[in-house]
């Protein structure tokens, strides 16, 4: 495909993307269910997509998200609450006073939030990056644990509000900010993982020892590529309480950080247009499969099996057949590109024609 | 903190300890062979109390516990054939995460057919008779805990180092490709230690929950975590280190909780993980493993 | 001060009370294709990886252009364990991690390839490239090094059209077939800068015709590249050929070391061999 | 194997599209559900839906302007998860919902009140009970009790049954639980003087093994222990702390309101002590002698136990003060409901209700049951003016 043709597509594209986000914006009563889904989707994006540098491409098994979300979205919701509002929020013990007067903008304490999990990345990842990769699993599985019961501690009332959790924190005033704020974080994370220090990413994934021999210093890579997905794990944690409005501790259970791996396995891991593509998939998914949960008659026939708790068995179903059959996720390592996009039609098209003859062949 | 209640304490740690060796033995036992962690190893637990439940309602105990010991052990098995072997020779990283979504699938099919809404274990008579002790009070199942879990440890470790099965065990665990070389069947071996495995979670599951006396479908995502974490103290691989991890955790837990600092009791695993894995990465038993290059 | 480029000093490795390799010492000078050489089992791999830095000898010094490279003693339960020498236990503790000796300019290939399978050709020689970038991490993200970037890039390329895979340059690396895989690895050490490459059996798996292939590749590459080479082998063919000396252990003991001419006659050798010069 | 993988999902795919296309005919009104069916509070939420849903048999139909309205239901499930309530929240917006009823769990309300109030759709909370549900949002009202005077009214009872001591065991991560124990422990502390809490502990959530915490209950030797909790952990607590050995009384929440509870502690729950909003032997108004053994068949009829959760209840009383706000109203737009529903007074099932500025209804009542012989019993009413 020329160069011409891909630049055309591509700007086709965007504009398409941009009227549909301005029609959205201008409906924004009506479409408040859509908008909320794809907020919800474009911000797990970013913690699939930054799941996936660790995960897809340096081959490190973290599983410490939902702790790096939750470091990031206190950090935003401390910082940004309206301080008018904060007396009505910490209504059982009163805010820590110096605290109590710290209200920055919603980027800077974005930012602070990144920051924070980076460095609590680092504080992990120094004992036990230097080990087997096994044992990382286990450890930020734990952190995220650990996080979460320090934060509901009422030693920390007077800070995260403990078992109360914090409400107020501002609201997105249009989906215009989550939406470039999100583009920016997998732009800045897909820029990396294609410069050398993305390569070498790639190497460790591939084989540690041949990286090593090759004058990579694993410890170190592996370290920086654990605490940048980190930092934009935190961002996306700092993103998520702005969408919610309110959190406590409970949102950020191990199920967010299984979630975030299932985007990125089903959209393949080593793949960041998979990562967004499968974070669309499944939190829209998730929505349009709340049918399972409502009993549904056909005529006058009850569908059996049809009622409350069966979408999350057909979601993990799913999750199961992915993992076992389609071990690639639906991109594999590749990335999306105009070029695969024609093809996998044109591949639809003949082998449906194909299939076809192969039937009758075979009869 | 009196006597009487540092004693209460202790018996209340010594059990837990003793239910946590149990369900650790099954991760390290399948760490050891495949590098698994076998995420899923304590939902299978989850459902044998489930199962417990069901069989206990029109069986008597006697015949119910055999029945419920056989069917965590034919789950156990039939995870691993559906799940885990069609992946051996995939990345390892698929194969975990393959174990956590048979983890998720066993809690929702849990919540889907069970409800959310927890059910009462059911009592196993003798089990939960109350003996007091001047001030001590304690159910048989507390003092019986530890007891069956120091005599299964011993059966295993005689397995393991006396019998043919034990030795293939072995040798799988410590090169999986030259075992298979020298005619060792690796499915059967592995769907033994699955099956040792899950019937020690059998076991250990009519333990934790007689004391606990009921089961939700999330009851055995955090205990499996924790036990892992034994394993792992103990030294990965090691099942009487799996056991001491087993202790060390239930006792720690209970003691930090009776000094009033239970917010950190689930934060205190995994530090104590993180400081093992910075001052003796392979463990309490465990032995040091260098790669083949 | 003698002018080699590497020179192992009374190294001994023991695993537990088993002795693998028995007070080695060797050395490499500059511009030389040194062997070593010995049946299974000698401890050949164990002493080749004292260099690469996979193993720390038990005790004993590796020298790299006359700098102290790694140095060990005898450390906890393995000081009563310790069978070798007394009178040689090195002082100071020196350990370089594999990667620190890539950098000093020490590259390897390994026995059993190690590419990195998924990438492409270019992308495996590139990555070589990467430990010599300047540009910290913050720039490299933003690609703002592109200076340097294209720098890589010209050179990676350069050096595969030198070892003539440029063909190949777009294709996953193993989709390769095999000779050019062991080609293209030895490529990718290149691409390190290396004043020493370390070949650990590079013709294992190979045939006759590959293998005097590779021979004067070898030979060619070291010309090329102003190297100095040290290898370990089994095919006796290969290392007759083209090595200035050798090395031979046994059973961890240096059994004779000389000219190959030597070597081929040498009864110790031919005794522990007994059977494999035949297949040579 | 691969082939019915594919099957499945394509079966997935296309049951998909078979559902879902509903469309409001314009003499229809919709009104959200919003309760947890699934996750932590699962069950309870279930059992608030079938009051709505029994409200919404009962009244199906609002006539407004002359014009009979049907009223139709929207449910949705925000899985006792705060992310997800979000969703479900915002799914109820854009269906056009003209109120809402819901949800237990006062975390999901919380989480949704924001929404509602940018949205400018009124919710009527049916059994959340803290107060930062409708505090600071005009659109948020509520059918319940606060936690501050439910604190209070067992804190009362406690010490007029002649308690010095208490013991208070909370949820940690949980606002029901943490905030409960906290005015429990305010209002006791202000009846039996300082020091008269003898023991505060917490537990973590999904925690199974409470020996511990009761072990040093066991050590302060209180009269009365106060473990406002889930229906999940309430019979653990109960069983172990008996095991132990603790005799004292032990107190709960409205939540503990579930035979759930005494299924699974089965004796040991003999003696509890529970604060509630309805009593089904002794229906306060017309409205709930109706209810009474209309909504028992109702359960039956569902396949569940045949007594009341007072949930049920309440979210009935949730349902009909909306019907009650559109029939004053006259109108069908959001808005006027909402400002309707504050001048709104009407006998419901758990007793006579109106709202004040808070938009919380306005109750002094509550009322005190116990386990007696497996069944939950009677005690008394306490009512506490302030």
């Amino acid at each position: 495909m020329k160069k011409s043709t891909k630049t055309l597509f591509n700007i086709i594209a965007v504009s398409i993307i941009l009227a549909m986000l301005i029609f959205l914006e201008l409906n924004k009563r009506k479409y408040s269910y859509d908008i909320s889904i794809i907020e919800r989707s474009i911000i797990y994006a970013v913690a699939a997509v930054a799941m996936n540098l660790t995960n897809g491409f340096t081959g490190l098994f973290s599983l410490g998200q939902a702790g790096f979300m939750a470091i990031g979205a206190y950090t935003v919701a401390i910082l940004t609450i309206p301080v008018e509002a904060r007396a009505g929020v910490f209504y059982v013990t009163g805010m820590n006073e110096f605290l109590s007067k710290i209200e920055l903008p919603f980027i800077p304490a974005l930012l602070l939030g990144g920051f924070f999990a980076a460095v609590l990345a680092g504080l992990i990842g120094i004992p036990v990056l230097r080990l087997k990769s096994d044992y990382l699993a286990i450890a930020t599985l734990g952190f995220s644990e650990i996080i979460r019961s320090i934060i509901a501690s009422p030693q920390l009332n007077m800070i995260t509000n403990g078992s109360y959790g914090l409400k107020k924190i501002p609201r997105f005033p249009s989906i215009f900010v989550p939406m470039i704020l999100c583009s920016l974080c997998i732009l800045i994370i897909v820029m990396l993982i294609n410069s050398s220090y993305g390569r070498a990413f790639k190497a460790i994934r591939e084989d540690e020892t041949a990286a090593e021999a090759m004058g990579i210093n694993l410890f170190r890579h592996k370290l920086t590529s654990f605490m940048i997905s980190s930092f934009f794990t935190g961002i996306a944690g700092g993103l998520l309480a702005s969408y919610m409005g309110t959190i406590d501790s409970g949102t950020f259970k191990i199920t967010l950080t299984y979630d975030i791996l299932l985007i990125m396995v089903l959209g393949g891991m080593g793949s960041v247009t998979g990562s967004i593509l499968g974070s669309f998939l499944v939190t829209a998914g998730r929505e349009w499969l709340r049918f399972f949960d409502q009993p549904l008659t056909l005529g006058s026939w009850q569908v059996p099996l049809f009622r409350t708790g069966f979408r999350m068995v057909v979601f993990s179903i799913l999750l199961m057949i992915v993992v076992l059959f389609y071990s690639k996720g639906l991109m594999g390592s590749k990335e999306f590109s105009w070029e695969g996009l024609l093809g996998f039609f044109k591949n639809l098209f003949t082998r449906k024609q194909k299939l076809n003859g192969g039937v009758s062949n075979g009869k | 903190m009196s006597l009487a209640t540092f004693l209460q304490h202790c018996l209340t740690g010594i059990s837990l300890g003793g239910a946590y060796a149990l369900i650790a033995i099954g991760y390290t036992m399948v760490y050891g062979i495949l590098r698994l962690i076998n995420f899923a190893h304590g939902d299978l637990f989850m459902i044998a109390g489930y199962l417990m439940i069901f069989t206990l309602a029109d069986f008597p105990w006697y015949i119910a516990i055999p029945i419920v010991l056989i069917g965590t052990v034919v789950i156990g098995i039939v995870i691993e054939r559906l799940a885990y072997k069609p992946l051996r020779s995939a990345p390892r990283m698929s194969i975990m995460i393959s174990a956590i979504g048979v983890s998720l699938l066993l809690q929702n099919l849990a919540t889907y057919l069970f409800t959310a809404l927890p059910r009462g274990y059911p009592e196993i008579p003798y089990l939960k008779r109350i003996y007091q002790f001047g001030p001590l009070s304690a159910s048989f199942v507390t003092f019986l805990t530890p007891i069956l879990t120091m005599a299964l440890v011993f059966l295993m470790v005689m397995m393991i180092n006396k019998t043919k099965i034990g030795m293939a065990m072995r040798a799988v665990s410590k090169d999986y490709e030259t075992a298979e070389i020298m005619g060792i069947k690796i499915n059967s071996v592995v769907s033994f230690t699955f099956a040792i495995g899950s019937l020690l979670a059998g076991i250990g599951s009519i333990l934790y929950f007689t004391d606990r006396m009921s089961v939700n479908p999330f009851s055995g995502s955090l205990p499996g975590l924790k036990c892992f974490v034994a394993a792992v103290l103990g030294g990965i691989g090691s099942i009487p280190g799996a056991m001491i991890g087993g202790f060390i955790l239930g006792i720690g837990e209970t003691f930090l909780v009776a000094l009033g600092f239970s917010t950190f009791s689930d934060a205190f695993t995994f530090i104590l993980l993180i400081v093992m894995l910075l001052v003796k990465p392979t463990g309490l038993f465990g032995e040091k493993a260098t790669e083949k290059v | 001060m003698e002018n080699n480029v590497l020179k192992l000093e009374h190294c001994t490795m023991q695993f537990g009370g088993v002795v693998a390799v028995d007070d080695f010492s060797m050395e490499v000078n500059e511009h030389e294709i040194v062997a070593l050489i010995g049946p299974n089992g000698a401890g050949k791999t164990t002493a080749f990886n004292f260099v690469t830095g996979v193993y720390e000898p038990t005790n004993g010094k590796v020298f790299f252009h006359n700098e102290l490279m790694v140095a060990n003693h005898p450390a906890g339960k393995m000081k009563k364990l310790y069978k070798g020498d007394p009178d040689q236990i090195c002082e100071k503790v020196v350990r370089k991690t594999p990667d620190q000796i890539t950098k000093m300019g020490i590259a390897r290939t390994f026995q059993n390839i190690r590419l990195f399978k998924a990438l492409t050709v270019f992308e495996n020689v590139l990555i070589a490239k990467h430990m010599h970038a300047k540009s910290g991490l913050l720039k490299t993200a933003m690609h703002l090094n592109y200076k340097e970037e294209i720098k890589m890039r010209k050179e990676a390329m350069e050096l595969l059209e030198m070892q003539n895979l440029a063909a190949y340059r777009n294709d996953i690396a193993s989709s390769l077939p095999y000779g050019q895989q062991r080609h293209l690895e030895i490529a990718r050490a290149l691409a390190t800068n290396p004043t020493l490459l370390l070949l650990d059996e590079p013709a294992a798996g190979m045939n006759p015709q590959e293998t005097d292939e590779l021979a004067a590749f070898i030979k060619k590459t070291k010309e090329d590249f102003n190297l100095t080479v040290f290898l370990i082998e089994h095919h006796m063919d290969l290392v007759m050929g083209i090595s200035d000396r050798i090395y031979v252990l046994d059973f961890g003991k240096m059994i004779a070391h000389g000219l190959p001419a030597d070597i081929q006659n040498n009864d110790r050798v031919i005794q522990a061999y007994l059977g494999v010069e035949e297949n040579a | 194997m691969k082939k019915f993988a594919s099957l499945f999902v394509l079966v997935v795919v296309f049951a998909a599209m078979l559902t879902g296309f509903a469309y409001a005919a314009d003499d229809e009104i919709t009104i959200g559900v919003f309760e947890p069916v699934t996750g932590e509070n699962g069950g309870g939420g279930f059992q608030e839906v079938l009051g709505v849903r029994y409200a919404n048999e009962v009244y199906p139909t609002v006539e407004v302007g002359g014009k009979t309205f049907n009223i139709k239901l929207f449910e949705v499930d925000n899985k006792s998860d705060k992310t997800e309530a979000v969703t479900a929240a915002q799914n109820l917006v854009s269906q056009g919902v003209k109120a809402v009823v819901g949800s237990y769990g006062s975390g999901v309300s919380i989480a949704a009140g924001e929404i509602f109030a940018e949205a400018e759709i009124p919710a009527m909370g049916a059994s959340c009970t803290n107060p930062q549900v409708t505090l600071g949002n005009d659109y948020y009202f509520r059918v319940a009790f606060l936690d501050p005077f439910q604190g209070t009214v067992m804190a009362n009872y406690a010490f007029q049954n002649g308690a010095k001591t208490a013991a208070v065991i909370t949820q940690l991560g949980d606002d029901y639980s943490s905030g409960l124990g906290s005015f429990f422990v305010t209002a006791f502390t202000k009846l039996a003087g300082e020091g008269s809490v003898v023991s505060q502990e917490q537990f973590q959530t999904n925690q199974t093994d409470f020996k511990a915490i009761l072990t040093n209950v066991k050590a302060a030797n209180p009269d009365v222990i106060f473990a406002p909790s889930s229906i999940a952990t309430a019979p653990l607590i109960i069983k172990q702390a008996r095991e132990l050995g603790i005799t004292a009384k032990i107190m709960g929440g409205d939540t503990w309101e579930n035979v759930t509870i005494i299924e699974n502690a089965g004796a040991d729950a003999e003696g509890i002590v529970l604060s509630t909003f309805f009593d089904e032997a002794d229906p306060a108004t017309d409205e709930a002698k109706k209810f009474v053994p209309g909504f028992k068949e109702y359960l039956v009829k569902n396949n569940q136990p045949d007594v009341i959760p007072a949930v049920s209840a309440l979210g009935y009383d949730a349902y009909l003060a909306i019907l009650t706000a559109i029939k004053n109203a006259d109108s069908v737009d959001s808005i006027a409901i909402r400002d309707a529903l504050v001048t709104t007074e009407f006998n419901g099932v758990t007793g006579q209700i109106s709202f004040d500025e808070n938009g919380d209804a306005v109750k002094q009542l509550a009322v005190i049951k116990t386990v007696e012989d497996g069944a939950f019993k009677f005690l008394q009413t306490v009512t506490v003016t302030e």
